[in-house]
């Protein structure tokens, strides 16, 4: 019986997208199939790169603030606020301290949007259809909250540097508030669906784990890096705006698997939900943005201020030379850094696994081609 | 008469198939028709003579062709596992 | 002779346009139930409440473009919607809607529409094969896996009725529940029939085959204008026929108070269909090992142990 | 009629079977030859033999022999090669056995058809719990130790 052991089986590859319902994306997976069962993985990007850092160094910065809405696109408060806080620290600007909770109440709403829109699509790729619209039920309100301040729903360009673009109108505070009533109930319901259902279950534990040292080997951060039982988060390790000031939990992981990344990202909604009460209750009267100069020239140096996306840690490394553009802009995605697992985590799976690894992963290819 | 003179013809079709073909998935197959060459008189007989044992007899035919196919084609893809190849004129090799 | 043959031809034709019209009320009614379960309204402009929008849908479908890619193995390509269509529809011929609508009765009625059943997975191959494509070849090997895994615990859960009703007629069948449907019976053996019937239809949570987020589409990722939609006909078709056919071994037919035979056989089927369609919408994808898992080691035992007992239930009664 | 018309098709198709260069193919003309046999049972009165033929040989063995020849051969490449050395020897060989087939059938008197009509399922069922029921074990047997053989010979490690 032992040499049935050479026996080979064909190998063969399947391109999995750029045009494919569960990439999430132009992203292309070149993979190696033995029957079903993947014996190698390849990421292929690349296909929606624009140039953002190229582009950056002949721009004003006041000028980059809407490429950053172009990057992470689901989130796109998370980019403005990352970039706005890295050229305020070049330039030592502080903004009042009502733009810092209005800065925080929309990054946290904006989290939630973005995960809700994760947990929809990670719940589709499953072959659940029904979460994803009670997902973007939700969702919708709160665009519609975006709506009613910044007037757009994907693309905000809403922070500005020394301040946010408008106020928030007292409408906005009292439909924000009751939303976040409400919102608690629906995480309850979404988990009543997915979270100890049986199929979801098969499907999820102890599927593509990842164990905490090739998760910091590989560079990983926000709910994946979690995910693995090592809680970091810059909101709390590195805080910015007023979020020293808040009470929240950072939700973590034990095992690294499916399972786990999905619930991270599910109690992040609830705290983030507590984090968007306090902001909001305790939001202080005041201006909403300094006086900054049109031509902004800050000083020659550099700076970096890493802010804690809906994916991980979005940087944006800044280097000026005193003039009115950007020396060179390096922007740190969490996006790209948490793909570069992929290859490691979905050998040895299924194909169908490589959807629902692929889904927990949560990335947006603006983010990963620039 | 004319199903025995068919039958007839089917299995000499099937003779011929098992004879020229080299590929042991076509060879497996033209033994199938060669099978069911079989069972058709077999079913004759049994409608002609009233007689119940003819039916039953391809009862079991059917049953051992099928156990006869997952066994045959068992050893085939082990043997394309090993050699790349179903032919069996190049298969000579009684021990691998 | 002839009369009888006319007949018989306007039997087939009346069942043909029966099943055209159910397909089409069965698609909007997926279209509903799942619009309902996700919170919204579903199709509304077509028609009072969207009602004419499935014929809208098939004037659609039936104007496409029919593309047959280049490489592909063309006659095969050609014959699998075909083939997937008719085995459909052939299961028709013998099913009961009351005692004397049925095209023909015949006496082994239940392991005929269990046989031409059998026949989609040829289709489903077919096509996985014919489309040179790796998604659908994956498809099609999924849906051979499946469908072959499910068709024993399918036949399995079926027997006991059969050994109680002393009959694979369908009529039979059905006239030997009047004093009580075989579900009260044989509640396990229900449940285990409308499991592994739902994995023989490929209807969700069991629809690897074509798992649209993993293979794309399956075995009809290819496939476009008439062909897909002969492919999604035959989809729905199988659906009622498993609903059709749990009505009648389980919930006793066309049996029942007052109304006519015909309504409340329908009444029974929809009944049916709503749950599947419950199920779809309600429960995630397995992976195909799991599926198979589940068939092996949970369905199979389970369906032999309640053959066994009902077995043994019936020599000593 | 019917007859005439099943025969054609069971020959042509089985001729196909034998002659086609594309695997994929002859598969497909065996799975009608099977449907034509088939059919022919429900004309000669055993329709349980034609549904077994049809649960059986299509739903089992027609489906794991293109299983068989999708996991060993690539889609339209590698076309059958006859070997053509051995085909006309064949050729004659199936003839000469075909000709001494009809002439021993022309000598054979052949009963002639009964009237007696029986009820194919029951009679069926009542011979196999009764006078073969040995034979009927055996074969039950015979499945399960090709099942079990089956796994282990197809079985990777």
């Amino acid at each position: 019986m032992n040499d049935l052991k050479n026996l080979k089986t064909e190998e063969y590859f399947l391109s999995m997208g750029p045009q494919h319902p569960s990439t999430h994306g132009v992203l292309r997976l070149i993979l190696k199939l033995d029957g079903e069962i993947v014996t190698g993985a390849t990421p292929d990007i690349g296909y929606l790169h624009r140039g953002l850092e190229k582009i950056a160094e002949n721009r004003a910065y006041i000028q980059i603030i809407p490429f950053t809405d172009r990057l992470d696109y689901l989130s796109s408060m998370s980019g403005n606020l990352a970039f706005v806080l890295t050229v305020e620290k070049l330039a030592g600007i502080a903004p009042p301290p009502r733009a810092e909770y209005i800065r925080v109440i929309m990054a946290e709403l904006n989290r939630l949007a973005s995960h809700l829109i994760w947990l929809g699509t990670f719940s589709l790729d499953l072959g659940a259809v029904t979460p994803f619209l009670y997902c973007f039920r939700e969702r919708e309100k709160i665009l519609d909250l975006f709506e009613m301040i910044t007037g757009s729903r994907l693309t905000y360009n809403y922070m500005r540097i020394g301040g946010v673009a408008a106020d928030l109108s007292a409408q906005f505070i009292k439909d924000a508030a009751a939303f976040i009533q409400d919102f608690k109930f629906r995480v309850a319901e979404y988990e009543a669906l997915l979270t100890q259902n049986p199929i979801f279950l098969a499907r999820t534990k102890n599927v593509g784990i990842i164990k905490a040292d090739k998760a910091i080997a590989y560079g990983l951060t926000g709910p994946m890096l979690r995910a693995s039982g090592i809680s970091r988060d810059n909101r709390r390790d590195f805080p910015y705006a007023i979020y020293d000031k808040l009470s929240f939990d950072i939700p973590a992981g034990t095992v690294g698997d499916c399972w786990d990344r999905y619930a991270v990202r599910v109690r992040e909604m609830r705290e983030s939900a507590k984090i968007v009460e306090q902001a909001l209750s305790g939001l202080p009267e005041g201006n909403f943005k300094t006086k900054v100069p049109l031509s902004l020239k800050p000083p020659a140096g550099e700076s970096y201020a890493p802010v804690e996306s809906p994916r991980g840690e979005i940087g944006f490394y800044l280097v000026s030379n005193g003039t009115a553009k950007p020396y060179r802009l390096k922007i740190r995605t969490p996006s790209f850094c948490n793909l570069s697992i992929i290859s490691h985590v979905i050998k040895g799976w299924k194909v169908a696994d490589v959807v629902a690894i692929l889904g927990t992963f949560d990335v947006v290819l603006g983010e990963i081609d620039r | 008469m004319e199903i025995i003179v068919l039958s007839l013809i089917l299995f000499g079709i099937g003779l011929f198939g098992a004879l020229t073909r080299k590929n042991a998935i076509a060879i497996l197959m033209a033994i199938e028709l060669m099978l069911n060459a079989v069972n058709l008189n077999l079913a004759y007989f049994s409608h002609n003579l009233s007689n119940i044992s003819g039916q039953v007899f391809v009862l079991f035919i059917i049953a051992a062709a099928a156990a006869e196919a997952v066994i045959g084609l068992a050893i085939i893809i082990n043997l394309y596992r090993e050699f790349h190849k179903i032919d069996v004129e190049e298969i000579t090799l009684l021990k691998w | 002779m002839i009369i009888g043959l006319i007949i018989l031809l306007l039997k087939i034709a009346a069942v043909l346009v029966f099943i055209s019209l159910t397909v089409l009320f069965l698609v909007y009614a997926e279209r509903k139930v799942s619009a309902h379960f996700q919170v919204r309204y579903g199709p509304m402009r077509v028609g009072w409440h969207g009602g004419l929008q499935m014929i809208a849908d098939t004037i659609k479908l039936l104007l496409k473009e029919d593309i047959t890619p280049k490489d592909v193995d063309k006659l095969v390509f050609f014959i699998a919607p075909i083939l997937c269509f008719v085995s459909a529809y052939l299961a028709y011929l013998t099913l009961p809607f009351s005692p004397q609508i049925v095209v023909k009765n015949l006496n082994i009625g239940l392991l005929y529409i269990l046989g031409v059943t059998s026949l989609t997975v040829l289709s489903l191959m077919m096509a996985g094969w014919a489309s040179n494509n790796k998604y659908a070849l994956l498809g099609g090997f999924r849906s051979v896996a499946q469908i072959i895994s499910y068709e024993i615990p399918l036949v399995l859960s079926v027997l006991p009725v059969v050994m109680m009703a002393g009959s694979l007629n369908l009529i039979t069948i059905v006239e030997a529940q009047k004093s009580l449907p075989f579900i009260l019976v044989q509640p396990l053996g229900f449940l285990l029939y409308l499991t592994a019937a739902a994995a023989e239809a490929n209807r969700a949570p069991f629809d690897i085959p074509e798992a649209e987020q993993e293979l794309v589409a399956g075995y009809n990722v290819e496939y476009s204008g008439i062909k897909f939609s002969m492919f999604f006909l035959a989809e729905y078709v199988n659906m009622f026929t498993i609903c059709a056919l749990a009505a009648i071994l389980f919930l006793g037919g066309w049996q029942g108070p007052i109304l006519p035979p015909v309504i409340w056989f329908l009444i029974k089927v929809y009944l049916l269909v709503f749950v599947l369609m419950w199920v779809r919408w309600t429960f995630p994808r397995l992976r195909i090992d799991q599926l198979m898992s589940f068939c092996w080691k949970i369905l199979l035992p389970l369906a032999l142990a309640n053959f066994l007992i009902s077995g043994l239930w019936l020599v000593l009664k | 009629m019917i007859f005439y018309f099943l025969a054609v098709t069971l020959i042509l198709s089985a001729i196909l079977v034998v002659t086609l260069k594309n695997i994929f193919h002859c598969a497909l003309f065996l799975i009608v030859a099977i449907l034509a046999i088939a059919g022919l049972y429900f004309h000669l009165q055993a329709p349980f033999l034609g549904v077994v033929q049809l649960i059986i040989y299509i739903g089992a063995i027609m489906v794991l022999i293109l299983f068989a020849i999708m996991l060993t051969s690539r889609i339209s490449d590698r076309l059958l090669q006859t070997a053509s050395r051995q085909s006309i020897p064949a050729l004659l060989a199936v003839i000469v056995f075909i000709l001494l087939a009809l002439k021993s059938l022309d000598k054979t008197p052949l009963p002639a058809h009964i009237g007696k009509n029986f009820d194919p399922i029951l009679d069926l069922g009542r011979a196999l719990m009764t006078a073969y029921v040995l034979p009927f074990e055996v074969v039950s047997l015979l499945l399960l130790v090709a099942l079990v053989g089956a796994i282990a010979l197809a079985r990777k490690d």
